[in-house]
């Protein structure tokens, strides 16, 4: 598998079948998430979530750049995450209904949707609180000498959590394989990250010898191409790095955040919508460089759809757990 | 209390009125805490606060809760009353050190020199499936702790009355709202007032069994004692509305007067606040007590996101009902 | 337990042997804490192992108490057996979101998906003069919490076979160390053997009084029994060995055979471990107990560094055997 | 007293008075931990203490640029401060030896004095811990409006802690009149710092927009002129700085760390014992300048060790607190 990941580091950037199926991850993360604001808005789905649509440029350049095997650590806006390393919708769904098919047995729910198989770790309701969980990943597979390599997603937000600097100076003093991939949408909550955040964020793993790159979170290839220079580094045993990616999520903060304007213009939304959209910006390349005709983008949306039409309709036929599970799980 | 204008008031209205009439009071008292500004908070207890006060007083922080915890403790050794906002008590986790290590034992290691007139406002409370990091109620970790006070309202009345005395309290006070009570309404007088730490309040007189709650399961004792008076059982049930100081005094008095007691309260049940209070009155009222005291907490496992596995976590009317029926052989 | 060769080892040294036979036995766990490699930690407890284990299996941290137990969560997760060295139990003020939102939820959020084996091995006790910050037992945060298992032994013997037991358990384990039983001796067979959790150990036989105790508090509970059998009390010692799970069977039938109990933890009292023990007897042997169960903790204060003063903090042979003494109204 | 810390920051590397106070204060530091370990040794002390031998230029050099109201939090290895900043010797013994008389009646001790007459927020005996409360005071002057400075001295161990960096975040936003002092004696208990640290030292304030400076820390005159600099810019709105102090202790971590030979080399203390003393190297200055002769460098010396003598006989004869006192102060 490794060789995938040469790989797709090597043609990154050029047209090939990684760059249509990175099309088509980007296209079911978006897919997912739309319809789990329906879900929500229909009253069908028990709680919040957190959407990651306009972001799906980020989860899914990283993730084409790991083995199926190698860790990630995710958010509270985890779906994307979750989708692009390889969950499939049909469990994840039933998952955020608190259905007995869902990945967690509907224990977790969308904030904590976790795969061993896929190699997610977990989603986190701890804004931070992963970066310990992510770094000892990388510790162990440096232990049992595996070439794993683990990947922390975490949100700009997360910058204000202390446990970040100290794994970083953990991850640079023992060069671990992990990479700090902070996904900057601009918002920490309700609060633009200017006001939260003083002096450069690259700066910051820096300061700890942590090499470090921003990219455009909304050009999948540039993300990809930065990404597996980084899991390269990693997987040679040159130890961490930190990736930042500018990016933007266009709906709430959650599902129920609906007026939005008295933290954030509605033009700064449709300008991102119109002119930075990660989907939109990948299509035009794959006609311009001749990739893909319409007619192949097309058909790759219809699976897609297809595909996540089922999931949905499997998550909701499905049944919830039986009352009696409620004590099963919480010791090993 | 005597006769005055009284209208009613949402728990999160009572929570806005109290500060905000405490910092018209006195300019040393401030808020601090994550989207408490513009945003009033995720859930809207501060809404329109920024607006009046400004932004040097109603202030946004970094996602930082142990450090704007920390800022917290050093303003208030240095002649302010901060009012941090904590957004969900499963984040006291992260500012335990700031909290016990620090707040909690300035004023005695410093032989009386210092002192930390803190507020920290933070929630508890499952049931809005937001699984097992944004339900916890760990109120039982702080009443623990030598030097820190736990308030816990389970009224507007109550919730306003007990956060301006918290403010004028010369001592760190952890203050705990509960978020599924936001919305619930109740009588606030209109006039300044305030109540005083340790004194618990029967919210409702009963003689066959005494029903001690905390919090959010104050109104669940309440249903349940109508629903026992529906088979004759008269309960009693009484709020402690602190756990430090603790008001022992009219809680074994209940119960002696009863001779059975149940008590409730959202956290986890084992080594919780009920193994104390029921402890306390155990001992109190052992000459008296017609049957174990029970307690009923919070399932002693991490509070899952499925609805029906949730529900069966938390203590409900139908379950003290049943418990209290037992107790009282009907 | 039969008859096999024995020695008399030190709790450190309990401890250590534990430690090496479990890493010679199983390359997946290792150490990682302040200062435990060369220095063998402030204790010397681990004295010898990173010449034996190599400081890829002892590693020296950083002062990053949240961020190495946040490593020993994903490596637990991943396929080690971490064994996190936090110097003081004070110190668990700073990791308790890695431990409680973490560490003790990952199996049960992911639905069973993933475990986290993983020991965490601090301290407890007072009495050093170490002051407010290096002196608290805070056992009963962590027994509070699903999903965690906490150990106190009292003994060499319990300590090197319940450690044993914490490393092969699947589950995050806390084991608490009393600081000043470190160089306390007692016999340790040479064979490898284990404890099961969740087993208390009778200490003391005795039929007038039950005498529970945690940790540091067994040694004052057996002292305690002596002075009272020279007024002819016959105490019986009993020691939970584990407080989650807690072995609820042993401790009623104690109290049901004396009809009498005392509950002893160097925590402090107040919604501490003594609550729950004494809660859980008080219903388990209500038509048995003759008097009230007593609980003794530490006093409701931070613990204060001058020697008098903290003396007067923390439980005694003497209160214990006065309290006793009372209850069998001797 | 704002004229005074001008004039101490302006007169900073001339010969002065302020000179002359700097190698008195050094001097009754010195002396006091000395007492403070042969009260160990003597085993009249409870507990055990942590001296600030060979650092005393550090506390000094700052605490001669503050004013009596600026405030300071300190740490585990505490006297020095505590001392510089214009605490008594007298009571000070007796907060060590947990009697009535002492700066906390007793309840204190060694890790924990505070005296709010002289702006001392307290020692810690959490690493890093103190660093929330001096930003905290930052705040609060700024609040206030009181022009007053907030010093945090920490140890470079206390860089491991996250807190630091969450807290250097909120003073640089808001701009607070605090100054990080990182007394770098090389090690962390028993480990040397390298292998705690990653990366530059100072490229940690720096990467939250913070002025940082490092210093020799054994010359006296050197770290005036920093600190001095550095409450100036504070004092004047300009917000926080950090100032990396290089110094090192002679004695053990703490008094009863005797055999050292195992984490650090004899020869290293003899060589910074000789060559890097402060209070040698501002002697031969003030020789050398002829600022003052031996024999009156001897009378300081011996004015200081008179005052040292008598307070500790006051400590040593001064009662224990009545053990009903152990309830008092728990709540205000
Ligand atoms: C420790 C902690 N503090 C506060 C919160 C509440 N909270 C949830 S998401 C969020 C904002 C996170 O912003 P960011 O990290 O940028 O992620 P984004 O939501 O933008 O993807 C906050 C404050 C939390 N979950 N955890
Ligand atoms: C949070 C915390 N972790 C560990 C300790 C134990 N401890 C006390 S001092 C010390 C070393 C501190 O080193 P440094 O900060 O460089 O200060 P120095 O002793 O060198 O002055 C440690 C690990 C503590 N007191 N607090
Ligand atoms: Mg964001
Ligand atoms: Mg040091």
């Amino acid at each position: 598998m490794t060789t995938e990941s040469k790989q797709s580091a090597a043609i990154a950037g050029s047209g090939s079948e990684l760059t249509l199926r990175m099309y088509s991850n980007m296209q079911r993360i978006r897919l997912f998430e739309e319809q789990v604001n329906q879900l929500y808005t229909r009253a069908v789905m028990p709680g919040l979530a957190h959407l990651y649509i306009g972001e799906e440029a980020v989860a899914v350049g990283i993730c084409e750049a790991l083995r199926r095997d190698d860790y990630i650590t995710s958010t509270h806006r985890g779906h994307g995450h979750c989708l692009a390393k390889g969950a499939s919708p049909d469990r994840m769904f039933a998952e955020l209904l608190g259905k007995e098919a869902g990945y967690c047995k509907g224990k977790g729910g969308s904030m904590h949707i976790a795969d061993p198989a896929s190699g997610n770790l977990g989603a986190n309701a701890i804004v931070g609180g992963s970066a310990g969980i992510a770094t000892g990943a990388a510790f162990s597979a440096k232990y049992r000498g595996t070439k794993q390599v683990a990947v922390c997603f975490f949100g700009e937000g997360a910058l204000g959590q202390g446990l970040l600097y100290e794994v970083m100076n953990l991850a640079r003093l023992w060069n671990l394989p992990v990479i700090y991939v902070c996904e900057n949408n601009m918002y920490n909550e309700y609060t633009h990250f200017s006001e939260t955040t003083a002096g450069e964020i690259l700066a910051r793993p820096a300061a700890f010898g942590i090499p470090s790159e921003s990219v455009d979170g909304q050009d999948i290839r540039a993300v990809h191409t930065a990404a597996s220079r980084m899991v390269e580094r990693a997987r040679e045993g040159n130890g961490p790095s930190f990736l930042l990616a500018n990016t933007y999520r266009y709906h709430g903060h959650h599902v129920g955040d609906v007026s939005r304007e008295y933290y954030r213009a509605k033009q700064e939304e449709t300008e991102w919508r119109a002119m930075r959209d990660p989907i939109q910006v990948l299509t035009e390349w794959l006609l311009k460089e001749k990739i893909a005709d319409q007619s192949q983008l097309d058909e790759i949306v219809a699976k897609a759809k297809t595909e996540i039409d089922a999931a949905v309709a499997f998550a909701l036929q499905s049944p919830f757990p039986a009352v009696d599970k409620v004590g099963e799980d919480v010791y090993a | 209390m005597p006769e005055v204008a009284v209208r009613e008031l949402t728990m999160a209205e009572a929570v806005r009125e109290a500060l905000s009439e405490e910092m018209r009071r006195d300019p040393s008292v401030f808020i601090m805490g994550e989207d408490v500004a513009e945003a009033g908070t995720p859930f809207k207890v501060l809404s329109g606060m920024v607006e009046e006060f400004g932004k040097s007083r109603v202030i946004d922080t970094p996602i930082s809760e142990p450090g704007f915890t920390g800022v917290g403790v050093g303003a208030a050794m240095t002649g302010l009353r901060p009012v941090i906002d904590i957004m969900f008590g499963d984040f006291l986790t992260l500012i335990m050190d700031q909290l016990v290590n620090q707040a909690a034992k300035v004023h005695y290691m410093s032989g009386g020199a210092w002192k930390v007139p803190m507020v920290l406002r933070t929630t508890l409370g499952a049931s809005r499936r937001s699984a097992a990091q944004h339900s916890q109620s760990l109120q039982a970790w702080l009443s623990h702790v030598p030097g820190l006070k736990v308030v816990l309202p389970s009224t507007p009345y109550d919730a306003k009355g007990l956060l301006k005395t918290a403010i004028r309290d010369d001592n760190p006070v952890i203050f705990f709202e509960d978020k599924m009570m936001f919305r619930q309404k109740g009588p606030v007088p209109v006039e300044d007032y305030t109540i005083p730490f340790g004194v618990a309040d029967i919210k409702r007189e009963g003689d066959d069994i005494t029903l001690v709650a905390t919090s959010s399961m104050v109104q669940v004792a309440l249903g349940a004692a109508k629903m026992l008076e529906e088979i004759g059982v008269s309960a009693e049930v009484v709020d402690p509305r602190t756990t430090w100081p603790l008001d022992e005094k009219t809680l074994i008095e209940s119960a002696q007067k009863t001779s059975r007691a149940i008590v409730l309260d959202e956290g986890y049940e084992k080594y919780g606040i009920t193994a104390e209070i029921a402890s306390v009155i155990a001992t109190g009222a052992f000459y008296d007590l017609d049957a174990p005291v029970k307690r009923i907490g919070a399932m002693h496992v991490p509070i899952p996101f499925s609805p029906p596995l949730e529900d069966a976590t938390i203590p409900t009317e139908k379950a003290v009902f049943e418990a209290a029926r037992a107790m009282c052989k009907r």
